[in-house]
Formats: C-alpha cells, sequence, structure tokens
C-alpha cells in the first residue's frame, strides 16, 4: 500500500471529464449535487441538468434521457439516490433496462458526521432487491477511475458507492486491473478467506497484516462487483479453503454477505461462514475512523473477530 | 375450503380492533377500497384519514401521529409502499423506532394482470433491511386478522405483507399465532419445507405427493421473515435438507434469512424457491406461478434433485 | 366541409373505435382500467391523428414527437390508438392480459411498438417526459413531448418537482395534459385531497395553462395545436373530461375505475354501440 | 406590539444562540452554521415568546410541537433547547461526537425537547401534518410549528404534504419558510427556482404571510396571525439573510456546510458580541 490518498469522488470527478471526451452522449443530471461532476460542468456546461433537490425527478429525467439516446449519469448522496428515489430507479430505469448509470456517494462510514439520514448503511440491499441493476462498490480511488470508465463500456443500469469528498489511502497502481463481474484476489493464503468490497477492503488488508504477525495465512479478494457476483471465482477459492469470512462497510442484512451467504448455501454447504458487517442497527454520528471502530469494523478487530471464528466451533458464533 | 384474501381479513380484523384500541387510526393513499381499509373507514370515519395519491405524505403523517400517542395503520399497495416510501419509512419511522404500522396490500406476483410495476417482489428485502423493523407475511384469513391484532400490540414498527389474490384458508381460529415464532405444521425427517406466505398452501401440497412417494418432508410456517425465529430454522434444518419457499425475489427475503442463519450456524443442503432476480409480468395468479416457477410442483421437484444429490 | 372539418370528422371516428377497442379488450380479459381508458380517447385521438409527428412504421424514428401515458393504467385507450396508426396489427389487441407475458400488459411497457416509457406507477411520467424534453433542447431537435396525466394523480409530490424543474430549464417543447375527470379510484378527487385551483397551481410553478374541454375535438385540436402557448414556457392543458365517456352506465361513476362489462352486458350493448364480436372467429 | 424590554431580550438571546451555534460547529469542527444563523430569530421567538412548552416535562402531551424539517439547521435549535433549559449547556460542545445526544441531524430519541427526527430533506411536512391531525383528532389546542428551508420546497414531498394540510383545514399548524436564497450548489434562483414560493403557497391553499424573517417583531405579529385563521394552515415565508450576524459567512453559499476554523471563530464571536 503507498502512502498516496486519495478520495474516490475525486477519481470519479476525473474520469467522468475523460469519459466525456470520449462519449458525447453522456450527459449528468444533478439534484443540488452538481459538484461531484467537478470540472465536468465547467467543461460541459450544455450536457449537465441540475433539477434541485429532487431526487425521484432526477432519476425520471435520467430515464427520459436514456430514452432519447443519451448516456446519463446521476449522482446523490447514496441515501437519496437508493433511498428517497428507489421506486423511480426500479420502475424508470430497472423495469426498463435503460442505460443509466447511478452514483451513490458518502456510502459505508464516509458521510460520518451527517448522522444517520445520510448514512448509507442499505443502500447496496435495496438496490440488490431491484433486477438487472449492476453494483459497484470500489475499493479505492484508482479502482473509482477504473469503474467510472468501466460502467460506460457496459451498457445498461449500474449503480456505484462512492464514498465522500476526504482523501483516503490508494490501494492499487498502474498496473490495476478492474472488470464487472470479477473479483480480484488481493493476497493468496490457506486459512480462511476474506471476501471485502468498499472502503472494508483497505480494512481487510490490514487485518490481513495482522494475522499473518500471528501465524493465520488469510486470502483476500476484493469484490469489487457485488452483482454479478464472482461466483466462479469464490467456488474455485472455496473448494480448498473452507472458513470464509465477508466483510463490508454495510449492513450485514441484504449486501455482499447476504449474497456471498445465498451463493455458498445453496453450493458450498460445507464451508463456514462469518458476515462482518453493521449488525441490523441504524449509523450514528462520528468520524470515519471512529465509527470503524464503534461497529467493529476496523482492521483490528476484524482480525479479532476473525482468530475467534477460526478458533472456536464455528457453530456458537454469533456474529 | 373457502377462498380469502388477506386483504380482506384486514379490512375486517382493523375494523374490530378499532372497537376494542380507541388510538387506532387508518391512512390511505386513494386505495382504501382496494386495501379495504374502507371497512375500518366507514366503521370510524373520524379515526380514517384518505390522503390522496401521495405516499410519502403517507408515511411521513403516520409518524407525525405516532409521536402523538396514536397507533396509525398505514396502508396502500406494496410497491408503493416499500419503493416510492422507502426513505420516509426508513427515516421518519424505523429510526425513531415509531409505533406505525405499514400494511401493505397486493404484495407479490398474484396481483396478476396488472404487471411489473404493481407487482412487488422486493418489499420484504427492503423492509428487512430496516434496522427496527418487524416483517409479518402471513399465511391465510385467518392468520391474517391474527397477525394484526399482535402488530397492534407490539410497540414499534411493523410491516405486514398482504395479498389481493383469495388463498385457500389454512388455519382455524384455534390456531395459535405469535410474532417471531415458526410453526411446524406438518413433521418430517427427510427434508425441510420453509415457507411464508402465500406458498406455505403450495409447500404443504408438495409435502403430500412427496409422502406419496415416500419423502417424508416437514414443513414449517416462517410468518414472520423478521425478527426470524432461528430456533425453528435450525431445528428444521435436522433434516439435512431445505427448501425455502417465498412468493418474493429469492434475494432479501425469506431465502436470504434462512441462508444467513444456516450458513453461520448449521450448513445444510439448501434450495430458495422464488422469483429469481427478474421483473413480473401481466398474466393469471395461477399461470404466473407455473411461469416463475414457485408452484407445489416445483417444490417437488426441488426437493427431489436435492435429495439425490445426497 | 373544409379540410379542417374532415379531419375532425376522421378523429371522432379513431375516437369511437378507441372506445370499442377499450370495450371489446377489457371484456375479453375480464380485467382492465375502463373508466379512465374511456376518459382520453378524444385526446388521444387527436394528438396521434392531428397533431403529432411520428412514424408508425419507424417507431423509433428519432425525430417523432413522443407520448407518455404517464396515467398508465388507462393503456386500453393507448393500445388501441397505437395500432390505428399502425404500430402494429389490430390482431394483437386480443392479446391484452389474456395471456402470459404479453405484449399488452394492464399497464403500457416499452416492449409493445409505439410505448414511449414504462408507466403504471403514477407520477412518474413527467420527470420522464422532461428528460426527453431536455434531450431535444441539447440536440437541437424540433420534437415534442406530450405528457397525459391523470387528474388523482396529481397528488403525487414527484410531478410537483418535475413541474418546477421543467419550468426552470424552460422546456416549451414539454407539454402536460391532465385528464381532468374529477375521480380517482376512491372518489372525487375533492373529496381526497382538493386540487382545485388547478390551473393556479400550474401557474405558480411557471406553466402556460388552459383550461378546455376534453371530449371537444374542434378544441382540442386547436389548443394542442397551438403549443408552446408561451416562448420558453411549458405547457399544461387541463382537459375537463367524463369518466367512462360514451358508456353510459359508466359515466362519472367511481366504480367504473377498474372494471369492466360482464360478457352478458356487452351483448346486449352490442347492437346499441355496434361493438364487434368478442371471439375470434 | 412586543414591549420593549421583551424585544431586547430576544435579541440578546438571538445572540447568545449565534454564538453558540458558531463555538459548537468549530469545536465539532463541521457543521451547517449558514443555515442555522439564519433561522436564528425565527427559533428564539418561538421558544422564548411563543411556544407552551415545558423544558422540565418535554413529552408533556398538550405541549406545542416544533419540526426542524431543514435538519441540517440543528446547531441553532440544539442552542435554543440548552437555552431554554432541556439540558445543559455544556452539552453543547459534544456537537456530533461519537456517543453525544447532539446528533449531525436532530434525533428524537436522543435529545430532550426534539419533537420530530429529521434531516432527509421535504419530510417534516409530513410529520407536523399528522401532528397537527392527532391534536384535532384529541381536541387538544396545541399548536404545530415547522420550518422549511427554501431549497427543501424543491422535494415533492413538500407538495403531497401542503395539499393534504390545506384539505384538512389544519389552522393549528403554521410553516416558516427561511428563505435564505442558497442552496449547496448556488442560489436557489439558479440551481432550481422554488420562486414564486408565495404564490404556490397560495395555490396550494395555505394563508401566506410575508416577512422580514431577523425582525421580531414581524415574526411575532405574523404567529399572532396565523393563530387568528380559521379553516387554513399559514405558511410564514421569512426573508433572512444565510450566515446572519457573521459579516464574512453573509448571503456566502460555503458557509452552508462548512465549520469555522478556531481563528475564524474568534473574529465572527467578536463581530457578534459587537
Amino acid at each position: 500500500m503507498s502512502e498516496i490518498k486519495k478520495s474516490t469522488r475525486t477519481s470519479f470527478a476525473e474520469a467522468i471529464v475523460e469519459v466525456g471526451n470520449e462519449y458525447k452522449d453522456v450527459v449528468t443530471v444533478a439534484a443540488d449535487s452538481a459538484s461531484r461532476y467537478g470540472d465536468f460542468v465547467k467543461k460541459f456546461p450544455e450536457r449537465c441538468f441540475n433539477v434541485g433537490i429532487a431526487e425521484q425527478t432526477m432519476i425520471g429525467v435520467a430515464a427520459g434521457l436514456a430514452l432519447c439516446g443519451k448516456i446519463p449519469v446521476v449522482t446523490s448522496y447514496a441515501n437519496f439516490l437508493a433511498f428517497r428515489a428507489i421506486e423511480q430507479v426500479r420502475v424508470d430505469i430497472a423495469t426498463a433496462g435503460l442505460d443509466v448509470k447511478m452514483v451513490g456517494t458518502d456510502t459505508g462510514f464516509s458521510s460520518a458526521w451527517l448522522g444517520f439520514t445520510h448514512l448509507a448503511l442499505e443502500d447496496v440491499a435495496a438496490v440488490r432487491s431491484i433486477p438487472n441493476i449492476v453494483i459497484i462498490d470500489p475499493a479505492d480511488a484508482t479502482e473509482a477511475y477504473l469503474a467510472t470508465k468501466a460502467m460506460f463500456e457496459y451498457k445498461g443500469p449500474v449503480y456505484m458507492r462512492l464514498r465522500g469528498r476526504k482523501d483516503e489511502p490508494v490501494l492499487f497502481g498502474k498496473d490495476y486491473v478492474f472488470e464487472i463481474g470479477k473479483g480480484n484476489v488481493l493476497r493468496e493464503g490457506k486459512d480462511v478467506l476474506i471476501i471485502s468490497s468498499g472502503s472494508a477492503v483497505y480494512e481487510s488488508l490490514i487485518a490481513w497484516e495482522i494475522l499473518r504477525q500471528k501465524g493465520i495465512s488469510a486470502a483476500v479478494v476484493n469484490m469489487a462487483t457485488i452483482r454479478p457476483l464472482d461466483e466462479a471465482l469464490l467456488l474455485e477459492i472455496t473448494s480448498s479453503v473452507q472458513s470464509v469470512v465477508t466483510v463490508e462497510h454495510h449492513n450485514v442484512t441484504g449486501g455482499l454477505g447476504s449474497a456471498v451467504a445465498e451463493l455458498l448455501a445453496e453450493k458450498r454447504p460445507d464451508v463456514k461462514l462469518l458476515r462482518m458487517g453493521v449488525k441490523d442497527t441504524f449509523g450514528t454520528a462520528g468520524s470515519e475512523e471512529m465509527l470503524k471502530a464503534y461497529f467493529g469494523l476496523d482492521g483490528n478487530a476484524i482480525a479479532e473477530r476473525i482468530k475467534s471464528f477460526l478458533k472456536n466451533d464455528y457453530k456458537s458464533e454469533v456474529n | 375450503m373457502a377462498k380469502i384474501a388477506t386483504r380482506e381479513a384486514y379490512g375486517e380484523a382493523l375494523a374490530e380492533l378499532g372497537e376494542e384500541m380507541k388510538d387506532i387510526v387508518v391512512l390511505d393513499a386513494d386505495l382504501s377500497k382496494s386495501t379495504k381499509t374502507s371497512v375500518f373507514a366507514k366503521k370510524f370515519p373520524e379515526r380514517f384519514f384518505n390522503l390522496g395519491i401521495a405516499e410519502q405524505n403517507l408515511m411521513g403523517t403516520a409518524a407525525g401521529l405516532a409521536t402523538c400517542g396514536k397507533i396509525p395503520f398505514a396502508s396502500t399497495f406494496a410497491v408503493f409502499a416499500c419503493g416510492r416510501a422507502f426513505e420516509q419509512i426508513r427515516n421518519s419511522i424505523c429510526y425513531p423506532n415509531l409505533n406505525v404500522k405499514i400494511a401493505a396490500t397486493h404484495a407479490g406476483i398474484t396481483v396478476g394482470e396488472d404487471g411489473a410495476t404493481h407487482q412487488s417482489i422486493e418489499d420484504m428485502a427492503l423492509m428487512r433491511s430496516l434496522p427496527n423493523m418487524t416483517v409479518i407475511s402471513p399465511v391465510d384469513a385467518v392468520e391474517t386478522k391474527k397477525a394484526v391484532r399482535a402488530a397492534a400490540m407490539l410497540k414499534g414498527p411493523v410491516y405486514l405483507r398482504l395479498g389481493r389474490h383469495p388463498v385457500e384458508t389454512i388455519f382455524d381460529d384455534n390456531y395459535e399465532f405469535e410474532v417471531g415464532k415458526g410453526v411446524v405444521l406438518r413433521d418430517g425427517k427427510d427434508v425441510a419445507l420453509i415457507a411464508t406466505g402465500t406458498m406455505v398452501g403450495e409447500s404443504l401440497r408438495a409435502a403430500e405427493v412427496l409422502a406419496k412417494e415416500g419423502i417424508d418432508a416437514m414443513v414449517v410456517n416462517i410468518h414472520t421473515i423478521k425478527p426470524i425465529d432461528e430456533e425453528a430454522i435450525l431445528k428444521a434444518a435436522e433434516c439435512g435438507a431445505v427448501i425455502t419457499a417465498e412468493e418474493h425475489s429469492i434475494i432479501g427475503g425469506l431465502g436470504s434469512a434462512v441462508a444467513e442463519v444456516l450458513i453461520e450456524k448449521k450448513p445444510v443442503l439448501i434450495k430458495r424457491i422464488g422469483i429469481r432476480d427478474v421483473f413480473g409480468m401481466s398474466g393469471k395468479p395461477e399461470e404466473l406461478m407455473k411461469a416463475y416457477g414457485i408452484t407445489a410442483e416445483d417444490i417437488v421437484n426441488a426437493a427431489k434433485s436435492l435429495l439425490s444429490i445426497d | 366541409m373544409n379540410q379542417n372539418e374532415e379531419k375532425i370528422k376522421a378523429i371522432r371516428l379513431v375516437a369511437e373505435r378507441i372506445r370499442k377497442d377499450s370495450l371489446w379488450m377489457s371484456t375479453r380479459a375480464g380485467t382492465g382500467h375502463l373508466g379512465p381508458a374511456l376518459s382520453i380517447a378524444d385526446i388521444l385521438a387527436t394528438l396521434y391523428v392531428g397533431v403529432m409527428k411520428i412514424d408508425p412504421k419507424n417507431p423509433k424514428w428519432p425525430d417523432r414527437d413522443r407520448l407518455i401515458l404517464s396515467k398508465g393504467h388507462g393503456c386500453l385507450a393507448l393500445y388501441s390508438i397505437l395500432s390505428q396508426v399502425g404500430f402494429f396489427d389490430r390482431k394483437y389487441l386480443g392479446d391484452f392480459c389474456t395471456k402470459c407475458d404479453t405484449l399488452l400488459p394492464g399497464h403500457p411497457e416499452l416492449k409493445l411498438p409505439g410505448v414511449e416509457a414504462n408507466t403504471g406507477s403514477l407520477g412518474h411520467g413527467i420527470a420522464i417526459g422532461m428528460g426527453m424534453a431536455l434531450a431535444a433542447k441539447m440536440d437541437g431537435k424540433q420534437y415534442r413531448v406530450f405528457v397525459v396525466t391523470g387528474d388523482g394523480e396529481l397528488q403525487e409530490g414527484s410531478n410537483w418537482e418535475a413541474a418546477m424543474a421543467a419550468a426552470h430549464h424552460k422546456l416549451d417543447n414539454l407539454v402536460v395534459i391532465v385528464d381532468r375527470n374529477r375521480l380517482q379510484l376512491g372518489d372525487l378527487t375533492e373529496n381526497i385531497s382538493k386540487l382545485e385551483p388547478l390551473e393556479e397551481k400550474w401557474k405558480s410553478f411557471g406553466w402556460r395553462v388552459k383550461s378546455i374541454n376534453g371530449h371537444d375535438i374542434k378544441e382540442l385540436l386547436s389548443t394542442l395545436n397551438d403549443v408552446p402557448f408561451s416562448i420558453g414556457k411549458p405547457s399544461a392543458i387541463i382537459a375537463h373530461t367524463v369518466k367512462g365517456k360514451g358508456l353510459k352506465i359508466a359515466e362519472n361513476k367511481v366504480e367504473w375505475h377498474y372494471k369492466v362489462l360482464t360478457k352478458e352486458q356487452y351483448e346486449d350493448l352490442k347492437e346499441e354501440l355496434a361493438l364487434e364480436e368478442l371471439q375470434d372467429e | 406590539m412586543l414591549k420593549k424590554e421583551e424585544l431586547v431580550y430576544l435579541q440578546e438571546m438571538a445572540k447568545k444562540i449565534r454564538c453558540h451555534i458558531i463555538e459548537m460547529t468549530a469545536v465539532a469542527g463541521s457543521g451547517h452554521p449558514g443555515g442555522s444563523l439564519s433561522c436564528t430569530d425565527i427559533l428564539v421567538a418561538l421558544y422564548f415568546r411563543e411556544m407552551r412548552i415545558d423544558p422540565h416535562n418535554p413529552v408533556w402531551e398538550d405541549r406545542d410541537r416544533f419540526v426542524l424539517s431543514k435538519g441540517h439547521a440543528a446547531p441553532a435549535l440544539y442552542a435554543v433547547l440548552a437555552e431554554k433549559g432541556y439540558f445543559p449547556i455544556e452539552e453543547l460542545k459534544t456537537l456530533r461526537k461519537t456517543g453525544s445526544m447532539l446528533q449531525g441531524h436532530p434525533d428524537m430519541k436522543k435529545t430532550p425537547g426534539v419533537d420530530m427526527t429529521t434531516g432527509s430533506l421535504g419530510q417534516g411536512l409530513s410529520a407536523a401534518n399528522g401532528m397537527a391531525i392527532a391534536g384535532k383528532l384529541d381536541g387538544k389546542d396545541y399548536r404545530v410549528y415547522v420550518l422549511l428551508g427554501d431549497g427543501e420546497l424543491e422535494e415533492g414531498q413538500v407538495w403531497e404534504a401542503a395539499m393534504a394540510a390545506a384539505h384538512y383545514k389544519l389552522d393549528n399548524l403554521t410553516a416558516f419558510v427561511d428563505h435564505n436564497g442558497l442552496q449547496i450548489d448556488g442560489p436557489i434562483t439558479d440551481v432550481m427556482s422554488p420562486e414564486i414560493i408565495e404564490e404556490k403557497f397560495k395555490a396550494f391553499g395555505w394563508h401566506v404571510i410575508d416577512i422580514n424573517g431577523h425582525d421580531f417583531e414581524e415574526i411575532i405579529n405574523a404567529i399572532e396571525q396565523a393563530k387568528k385563521m380559521k379553516g387554513k394552515p399559514t405558511v410564514i415565508v421569512a426573508n433572512t439573510v444565510k450566515g446572519k450576524g457573521v459579516p464574512y459567512m453573509e448571503n456566502e453559499v460555503d458557509w452552508h456546510g462548512k465549520a469555522p476554523t478556531q481563528e475564524q471563530a474568534q473574529e465572527a464571536l467578536k463581530a457578534l458580541r459587537g
């Protein structure tokens, strides 16, 4: 891991300008959220629309633009996009499979201080309940940049989770490859498989290091695409690694953990699974670091939980 | 046995409860005739509020009433309740843990001809993702009545999932209902059929077919999706093979809840029966159940294929 | 007869056919929203025959005018008019809610040629139409977007979000036609949540408004061909209509929002209304 | 008419509240000072002159209710509640800290005196409607106040609720619009104009009063007028200045959601204390 820090929102803003150069049909629709598009707004003012604080209209307008051959990008706080406007996302965009890119920001703990209304911990669950939508949760700025570009190479609705304005560690270098629907093995290991996405990946890597020092060999997979889930990769790894832990900065219900549980329950009932995430409770206010610790989802806490998970009879585990 | 839609039972139950509990108020968004809150409205017009086609305001108003000690029942179709007003339910009702009951009708694909926009196959997933929410999906008219009463007594937000289409009445009045407690309807040892709502009837039928073929199936009614009865599920899993059945997406509802419990506590063979991550479409309820593979026959086939793997 | 009168006569015939088709489709299927389809028959007939620039042989023609039926439950009328102007063969009308995965479901979907948006959930149409109107402005295209909404539908806040935004973006290529039949599923709109003064509401949101008789083809034609009423402003037309128009037992009756004729009733009315045989030969 | 000493009392209180807002957000290192300062005088008029409340019994059934629909102005509400005695003034320093009773947006389960959880714009008026309906239902004479932002009027739910409030003739409900003209992306008239606000509410069946939101005399007269209005809810469109009282914040959109540094806070306090 390098010392460089950058926010996923910054690299999204950079990538979207390049995408704008490349694809003339890309337009942005904002709901009082235009700043997230960075220089795109300055560079292509005629391709930017702001509908005000009206997220439902933002989605509807994007659908109309898509129906006229545009490739709209919408963005807002994940909560207002995936909660306030969820029915519009479902009916206007998903039922028709429209080519609209939806970017929810400030997910996980990154809206920290704003309190629970802005803490998006159920957005993946909400979007995943709706058919047709690809869901991407990039681990760092590099991946956010690549994913932003990749979603325009894909035709159809995409929901991407970004975080706040705060800079965060850059995990991946120039050689990193992102492909929709493919998990990336970041660390090989044989004792336990850690699957995570988004900001939880960084913490999982810290946990990996702590575990390594204790002589535990963990594999770490970055599952940036939560749907479609990279089933082939998981089935391959779990044919030899029998203990699996999912880590997400999201509610344990409905998100990555559930997706993995659904797969393994049906295909690998011999595997033991521990789902780590926010345990079916609402968020609270605090800095991102504080909240990670508060919910037991920072590197230390993850390592501790995995140690006891491996030690104990997993049947008595209550995550 | 007589077929009665669970929404009919809901309307009657509300009208009865209204007599006993003066704090109950009922809100609707222009669908009172369909959701059957009209029965209550006729009896207690001063405690009934139609807010027009405005579901977000429906939930917000219910929240406000709850802060003043009322027990609001807010009704509309499941798609609008859980979809259009999702954020309002999250922020104005669940987070403050207000005593609001959301009784949504027309859930599932058996809504029929209205088609995809009106067929709610994600509602349980959405409601289950919200902390503080209790999610109940009753089987028939009898269970619905008991569930409505239980919801009124329970303090905190409750989501009641009701259907449009008449369904067979399975239980009699002696049936005992308790929020959060699964009910074993048929004992068995080879495979456990864990079902909710309309799929309980299909599962019982499937169990009969399986019995004829020498397969002893257990049938468990999980009417409360959240909090889920882990004990009942773990007990059912002793069969060694589990099938979940729901008229809902296999993502996020009963199937996911059971998978989550079992993979962590007692891994066994599982097969989830439900809508396989696609939208609904127009058609007659029975045709649709067939088209989406959620009939007794599908359960039978799933059971057989699970057991042959064994 | 001058040209205009001829056109009006032709439109009237098309509107009559919409009504007959709606009765035919819904009776056969035993389901459907009849009342709200009958109230918009004249509006849709006028738009498709006398106003809109379309090419049914090329349903995706980029320069076409668009129509979004925001009150998607009125789709019986839409299906009829789309088949009448040639988007698809009339024989498919028999598929309305009679077979699984039909192209003609209970609410309109894009898979049917001529349908411009998936609707059925109220309060979505104006925002989608607004997106289309924005696209036209961007691309320097001349097409217009017509959105037909119900009146009760205007209780949804999403309409007012979109109305505010359309005015802000000066979308004079966007036209909303409100089917003001004064009834919604449960009751009179004014008993459920008062909409009046409706004209004032649109005006206060920055739209130009006209109120007309939604069954008077002549008035419909002249008003619809007169949009935009003002350069730089979106136009709203409040079309006063009768729910169930043309079917005496259904007119102004709230229960006919979602009710259809029985086959017996249909046979009884067949002669009087010159309806088609229910069964295909 | 406001007596001279009453006016001075309210003005002094408003000054105090504004100082709290600056201090709180500076300590928290985040928060929304601009929109808190613009609505301070309205809150002071309500809590220190108008509302029937009992800080020792925050859940008193007959109390007047207040819903801060523009929940991001929480610092203003917290400062008022603390000065009113709902909780110790010391608590204000814990704003936005993990475990604090003072969340980034108002939380009725955590903070005594907060009548409704808010923070997601557009939702407060609906909840206020519910409270007003309950009041009518129970034959109680309490009144319900709700404060909306002007940008917030862009949310459709506000108009759903506005329509319903008029339909139910909720004359026990009074809404304020904090008309400061700015939202995150810029002036409301550039981003998405909700103008003309007065005409919209009139068309939605409300009694409308237009005032200077920093003039106590006008605020209180408007409240009195609203109380006399029968059969209609009243909206008071209060024309305000975002960042009011702190020269470098006034009418500056950047101060919507940014906390002052300690130095900036000192400068602000100096200006406020005059």
